[in-house]
């Protein structure tokens, strides 16, 4: 009981830390740390909501399951962020070359 | 061997596995993508005509993945309002694959950049047949961790193509969709682990049963709700929505705001009037409302405000999916039938009003090759399909009669006096005059006829273009006409929202 | 330029100081947790949850770790998906990016080269050992493709240009392998049983270890091809020789 | 399908289908198009004139598709529908005819003719329309018809206009909208009939139900051009004159008057607004109209801008006789007048552009003398003139007539005295151009020769106005005959036993 | 007895993931928040272990640190080089530019 409202508890706080830290940084790699911060508090929630000590019966696999689930999905997430944010940081510099390059034709990005 | 016959609930699979096959297909062959999509688009149309046929004819199905009852298994199930959402999913599913087409070929034409423009080909379609199969996959699923799932594929697939034109703007835009999408899968996912505490299910009829009104029920309601309002971009959360639609190539555009969005309010709307009806309270109903109504607004304005025509078109998008927040308040006078019937007919008119006016603004922008709004005089002669689809289309957003929107705004109108809540009223009325303002602004560019000749630069755009968006301008246009039919399809479906599960351990 | 300022910039302000809008955001995030928090307190019973449902259907999975019978057989439906999801990053970042080029070709020690090669095999054999076990202690597809992406990724970091000898198809083959063969098997259950993954009564065991070891393979490379960071030179093989940006050719 | 429903549906297709093919024939192909045009608007006027023919021997003639409960898609044909689609009909062929003249060598034709049978179809529509719904549709349905013909031109200056008349009609339309649902809710589904809506709720509903009247009449209201609500007309004259033609005497303020007409008599009818007591409030707006149009047109220099506001006037002859509800003659005057304006006003806008199009005159300063180099036109233009300030044998007269003698016959002397003022006015703004047209001297050549040949003008110009001043003049020497509008309205007035 | 020290574990457990997740957030050095989240993922498959679920124990030591970790890593070495081929462009075309700020204070490695 104490040890499930314990991880529970340590779930929702770094879920906070990790919202927060998402929201007020802005470097990307930041971003996506503070995502998988966030995810592995939801994470300790659910596993901690279906923890038995040993010896009161079997503990249910389900979110267990559910976890696993989460967390491939988290990897597969932050891989494909990741490449988006280095993507970022490189087409950054080269739009610039091709914006000083052909100054005259520019067009209006979006805000 | 089992024999499957016109009864077997097995069917509903096909929307799902039909486009996944088709989204491995594309990604393992890099010769004839299209021709696996179209066949998996006109499959996919097929098996959700007969998902609809089945559905008047039996009532709702239950599928159970793997025999598996509930409370451990997951079910799909179709009910009237996910078959009409399947319905709008295929139909302009089927005319975003071939615009696309249209859309490809047109640019691999061009000499300058063909590398990354047969890239975008190359990875546009196994990412959009996989979103297919997300969103089906979303409107099927009755389970709500499978909905996270769904919810997920949904948005990677989503953020991926949306990064997919490779300019910085849009990649910018894409992060932060794609970091959005996650915030809003998270705090979804920590609904779900708070539902899971305090009812131990994951099926949603059983959490209908189970869920009592306990404060951490309710709390994990307004966590699935803030998360699916994140990616619905209703208003305090609507920033990431314009960058993102605005920048993605045309087709892409049309699949984000056209279709995207409509999941995740679709859940939202499951959650708020079938699963969590009971709990539900006025003050959160109006509060709802009233974010609906400055999304109405607020995105009205900013629309007026654009300067660029693709811009313009995704700030209609927030103000028009105001027009579906703004339903919530009437629950209580105008009856979950009624509220189901205005939100269906307003997200289908939307859906295809909306492909066919990003489909426009797309041929506009490849035809002319920028599409800022105060130099787009004399497409009108040019591209005169596309200025006449794009016309319907905003006719449809203004809701004027005879489109689908109208039939919702009419239901809209009628709860809101019927209620004595005439503000709401007055506030669907003025969205309307200011998509009025928005959409004739541009139009009425397309009529001035140009000083000097145009220049004759471009090659003649295929008609792959510029029909499926005429086509899809005239359904949302005569939705109203055909209103019954959609009618008929939700009382069909309406049993299941009354029908109870016996819930418990198997 | 925005975009450089946006993801570059301002990195730092935060560490200086907290400006008002951040402290109201710190404030609605600590009330939020808060109250999250209390909630949780407020009802620590928790519901029972599904063990005993998994433990009655155990016995027909077909597995006897519960955990892969839930993955696999009773809520297969979800890994199903869950392995697009996987899918989808790679499709996403190939369509994104070329994998970029090693900085500069940098010796490697004969040590780290010999170690390299022990290893890799080791981690294969590892990777095997977990998928096979996952039938019946912790263990499964995830686990043991996460130790061959491992190894992928060992060998990138050798820079052993593994990637660059697997010709495109054979590698989205590879790629694709786990999500078809589950598919495939989901289909397969589909004609034979009436069910989507509803596997034929006995046959459960040796279709969902076929299921695993296709997606364990799959999944490893997915990842370490996410490590890659991008889709591998030669495919897209008919690319011009000019590119958009001609000034960083190297890591497009 | 029952043989109405069959005519109802083609009476809609043979301008629909047209349109259509219109719009993708290439522009080039000229013939085909007016071909296309002509053999759609005679067939219209033939099946326009069978279904007339059918109501007058009382067939019934109805489509009905509910869409969603309490909303119904409903075709009705009654007299009064049919008064409004033969005028519509016949004019259609006429600003047609005059169209194909006036258009030679513009661009953008095929999208022109297009909207311009479409806009007719929609006309045709609201004279159809059955209940307040489908009225609607096709009210709102007729503003974006109308909207690319209006901004034709292409110029920042019809964009103006154009953008103004869009505000104007939508507005409407949502004001319109939004009093359509409130009386939904108040009474439930109501279809045009002779007795309007049950009156028990009177009692209950009375304020909210003048509330509701109000709101109606400001949404067709506007589109009529009654008097807070007009200033969208006097600049949409920068349309072509065909187009002119259209939103002046066929379809735009036609659908404005008839739309007050229907809910005047078929929405609330007569009892109710008697009992209701909201009616002099129409009154007063149609007198105000009438003389602000009148002395605004005064002022006007313009040709086509004096026109316009001579309508602002005129057709509030419509709204002020169905005011006058508990006096039939009155009644028979308003109706009649949406008849006889369109055939005075679409002959003085044909003349108008006849003027602009042959000499480039768009000023009265420049008509000097102008009959003599047109006198054909000139004359078509007196008639119609004439038949506006109300001298006998035009018909003009015969409607202010009827209309006086209503007003006298309810004791409303002042009715008379509007009369007289307005025909005053209509006589100061008139008579000048007449007399400056006829017996004025050419003091310098024409502002911009623009044809020279046989006739005057081209046959194509020439014809249509000639044809309307010559029904102008017919109507009124036979009103009394067996087939004439008066007559008809009179049929309509018996229908609804007044 | 055995229920104190393990209730003592936990919170030793608790509060060092606490502060290493509060650490990984907050230092202003990337690359050693990368370092610290790589020991965070493996301090959470302790915790996995402790919660009684060996499988996520598992997927979370070889998914969450062991090729997380190396994923950021990978990325910041890329966008680094990026980011130096954008100086270097900087200072050959384009000195208006505001790119000159560092991308993180200290340099690491």
């Amino acid at each position: 009981m104490i040890t499930t409202l314990l991880y529970s508890l340590t779930g929702m706080v770094l879920f906070g830390m990790g919202l927060f830290t998402l929201i007020v940084h802005s470097h990307p790699l930041r971003k996506i740390l503070a995502v998988n911060v966030m995810a592995t508090g939801v994470f300790l929630i659910l596993v901690a909501t279906a923890y038995i000590p040993f010896g009161k019966g079997a503990i249910d696999p389900v979110p267990h399951a559910m976890v696993l689930t989460g967390i491939v999905v988290s990897v597969s997430v932050t891989a494909l962020a990741l490449i988006l944010a280095c993507r970022l940081q490189e087409t950054s510099n080269l739009d610039l070359r091709a914006k000083t390059k052909q100054s005259s034709n520019t067009k209006e990005s979006g805000t | 061997m089992i024999f499957f016959t016109t009864e077997t609930p097995a069917w509903i699979v096909a929307p799902v596995v039909l486009p996944l096959i088709a989204g491995l297909f594309c990604f393992l062959f890099s010769h004839r993508t299209f021709s696996i999509a179209l066949i998996a688009a006109l499959l996919n149309f097929l098996a959700v005509c007969f998902l609809t046929r089945q559905l008047i004819l039996f009532g709702p199905m239950h599928c159970h993945m793997g025999g598996w009852q509930p409370p451990l298994g997951i079910t799909l199930r179709t009910d009237g309002p996910a078959v009409l959402m399947l319905l709008m999913t295929a139909v302009t599913g089927l005319g975003i694959t071939l615009y696309a087409r249209g859309y490809f070929s047109h640019r691999m034409v061009t000499p300058v950049r063909s590398d990354r423009h047969r890239q975008q080909q190359r990875y546009f379609w196994p990412l959009w047949m996989l979103l297919l199969a997300g969103l089906n996959g979303l409107f099927l699923s009755n389970d709500i961790f499978n909905l996270y799932v769904t919810l997920e594929i949904v948005g990677i697939s989503a953020a991926s193509l949306a990064a997919l034109s490779g300019k910085p703007a849009s990649l910018l835009a894409s992060f932060r969709y794609l970091l959005v999408s996650l915030l809003g899968s998270l705090t979804y996912l920590l609904g779900v682990v708070f539902l899971y505490r305090s009812c131990g299910v994951l099926d949603l009829d059983l959490v209908q049963n189970l869920a009592g009104d306990g404060v951490e029920v309710r709390a994990a309601l307004a966590l699935l709700s803030v998360g699916l309002m994140l990616k619905t971009a209703l208003v305090p959360l609507h920033f990431w929505l314009p960058p993102a639609h605005a920048n993605a190539l045309a087709p892409i555009s049309v699949i984000l705001s056209a279709l995207v969005v409509k999941g995740s309010f679709y859940l939202l709307f499951r959650f708020w009037f079938e699963v969590f009806a009971s709990i539900v309270t006025s003050s959160a109903l109006n509060f709802m409302g009233t974010l609906g109504a400055i999304a109405i607004l607020w995105g009205a304005i900013q629309a007026i405000r654009q300067h660029r025509l693709k811009l313009m078109v995704a700030y209609s998008t927030i103000s028009q999916l105001g027009y579906l927040f703004i339903a919530f308040p009437l629950a209580r006078v105008a009856g979950n039938a009624q509220l189901w019937s205005i939100v269906i007919f307003m997200a289908l008119a939307h859906a295809f009003a909306k492909s066919a006016m990003f489909m426009a603004a797309g041929s506009v922008y490849l035809h002319l090759g920028h599409d800022r709004i105060k130099d787009i005089s004399g497409v009108r002669s040019s591209l005169p399909i596309t200025v006449f689809a794009y016309g319907i289309a905003g006719v449809s957003l203004m809701g004027l009669p005879p489109s689908g929107a109208f039939i919702a705004k009419w239901m809209l109108l009628s709860s809101s006096l019927a209620s004595a809540q005439w503000w709401w009223a007055l506030v669907v009325m003025s969205g309307s005059l200011l998509a009025m303002i928005y959409v004739f602004r541009v139009m009425s560019r397309f009529f001035v006829i140009p000083a000097g000749l145009p220049p004759d630069t471009t090659e003649p755009l295929s008609p792959l273009m510029e029909w499926p968006s005429l086509v899809l301008a005239l359904i949302s246009l005569f939705l109203g006409l055909l209103a019954p039919w959609p009618l008929l399809i939700l009382a069909e479906g309406s049993t299941s929202l009354a029908q109870v599960f016996p819930g418990g351990m198997p | 330029m925005k975009t450089g300022k946006v993801i570059m910039g301002q990195t730092r302000n935060r560490h200086k100081r907290l400006d008002w809008i951040q402290r109201l955001f710190l404030l609605l995030v600590l009330c939020l947790t808060t109250l999250l928090g209390v909630i949780l307190c407020s009802s620590p019973e928790t519901a029972p949850g599904l063990a005993d449902a998994v433990a009655h259907l155990q016995g027909r999975s077909g597995v006897e770790s519960p955990v892969t019978a839930v993955l696999l057989n009773f809520r297969g439906y979800d890994t199903l998906l869950e392995v697009m999801v996987l899918l989808l990053a790679v499709i996403g970042a190939w369509s994104l990016t070329k994998a970029p080029l090693p900085d500069q070709i940098t010796d490697i020690s004969p040590v780290q080269l010999g170690v390299v090669r022990l290893l890799v095999p080791v981690m294969c054999l590892v990777a095997a050992y977990l998928v096979w076990q996952g039938s019946h202690l912790a263990g499964g597809a995830f686990q043991g493709g996460a130790i061959i992406g491992a190894a992928g990724v060992l060998l990138l970091v050798s820079e052993l240009p593994w990637l660059r000898d697997i010709p495109p198809l054979p590698l989205r083959i590879g790629l694709v392998l786990g999500p078809l063969v589950f598919v495939g098997t989901a289909l397969f259950c589909l004609l034979w049983t009436g069910n989507l993954l509803g596997y034929p009564e006995g046959a459960g065991g040796w279709l969902i270890l076929l299921i695993e070891a296709a997606c364990a393979l799959s999944i490893g490379l997915t990842l370490a091809l996410l490590f890659a960071g991008g889709r591998p030179e030669n495919e897209l093989v008919k690319a011009d020789k000019q590119t958009d940006f001609p000034c960083n050719r190297e890591s497009l | 399908m029952n043989p109405g429903q069959f005519l109802l549906t083609a009476i809609l297709l043979s301008s629909f289908i047209p349109g259509i093919i219109i719009f993708s024939l290439p522009e080039e192909q000229h013939r085909l198009r007016t071909i296309l045009n002509l053999c759609g608007s005679i067939i219209k006027i033939s099946l326009v004139l069978v279904m007339d023919a059918a109501i007058y021997y009382g067939y019934i003639f109805e489509i009905r598709i509910p869409l969603i409960p309490g909303v119904d898609f409903l075709l009705n044909a009654d007299p009064l529908s049919a008064l409004f689609a033969t005028l519509s009909s016949v004019l259609w062929l006429l600003t047609t005819v005059y169209a194909v003249g006036y258009l030679e060598g513009s661009p953008n034709r095929s999208h022109f003719f297009g909207y311009f049978s479409l806009c007719v179809t929609v006309t045709i529509g609201i004279a159809l329309a059955g209940n307040l719904v489908t009225f609607l549709l096709f009210y709102e349905m007729l503003t974006l018809t109308t909207y690319p013909l209006v901004i034709h031109r292409g110029t920042e200056k019809s964009l103006r206009a154009g953008r103004n008349y869009l505000i104007y009609a939508f507005s409407g339309g949502a004001v319109f909208l939004f009093g359509v649902v409130w009386l939904q809710a108040v009474v439930g589904p109501v279809d045009f009939s002779a007795t309007g809506f049950s009156p028990s709720y009177l009692d209950s509903h009375g304020t909210v139900l003048i509330l509701i009247f109000a709101l109606l009449i400001i949404g067709v209201g506007v589109k009529a051009a009654l008097v807070p609500l007009h200033g969208w007309l006097p600049q949409a004259m920068v349309a072509p004159a065909p187009v002119s033609a259209l939103l002046h005497a066929v379809a735009v303020v036609k659908a404005g008057a008839f739309g007050i007409v229907r809910i005047v008599l078929d929405v609330y009818g007569a009892q109710n607004l008697l009992l209701l007591g909201c009616l002099p409030l129409l009154t007063a707006v149609a007198s105000i109209t009438i003389l602000y149009g009148s002395v605004r047109a005064l002022q006007q220099d313009n040709l086509k801008r004096r026109l316009a506001f001579s309508t602002i006037s005129q057709v509030s002859y419509i709204a002020l006789g169905v005011s006058l509800i508990d006096q039939p003659l009155a009644v028979i005057g308003g109706l009649v007048h949406l008849v006889h304006q369109g055939l005075m006003k679409i002959t003085l806008f044909f003349c108008a552009g006849n003027l602009a199009e042959t000499l480039g005159i768009h000023r009265i300063s420049e008509m000097h003398g102008v009959a003599r180099r047109m006198p054909l036109t000139m004359t078509a233009f007196t008639i119609g003139a004439l038949g506006m300030i109300g001298i006998p044998p035009t018909v003009g007269f015969i409607s202010k007539w009827y209309l006086g003698l209503g007003g006298l016959a309810g004791g409303n002397w002042w009715v008379l005295a509007i009369l007289v003022v307005s025909s005053f006015l209509n006589a100061l703004y008139f008579l000048p151009i007449l007399s400056r047209a006829w017996f004025g001297k050419q003091e310098r050549p024409w502002p911009e020769e623009l044809y020279i040949g046989r006739f005057e003008t081209r046959l194509m110009l020439l014809v249509p106005p000639l044809v309307t001043a010559f029904t102008v003049m017919a109507a009124g020497l036979v009103a009394n005959a067996q087939i004439s509008p008066l007559t008809w309205v009179r049929f309509i007035v018996r229908e609804y036993g007044l | 007895m055995i229920y104190s020290i393990l209730t003592f574990f936990d919170i030793i457990l608790v509060l060092t993931l606490l502060w290493l997740g509060w650490r990984l957030l907050d230092t202003e050095d990337i690359f050693k928040a990368i370092v610290l989240f790589i020991s965070f993922g493996l301090l959470m498959s302790l915790a996995w272990v402790r919660m009684r679920a060996p499988d996520v124990a598992l997927a979370e030591a070889a998914l969450g640190a062991g090729l997380t970790g190396p994923l950021f890593l990978a990325a910041l070495r890329r966008m680094r080089r990026a980011y130096k081929g954008e100086r270097r462009l900087d200072s050959h075309e384009n000195r208006e530019g505001d790119h000159g700020t560092d991308p993180e204070q200290t340099q690491a490695t």
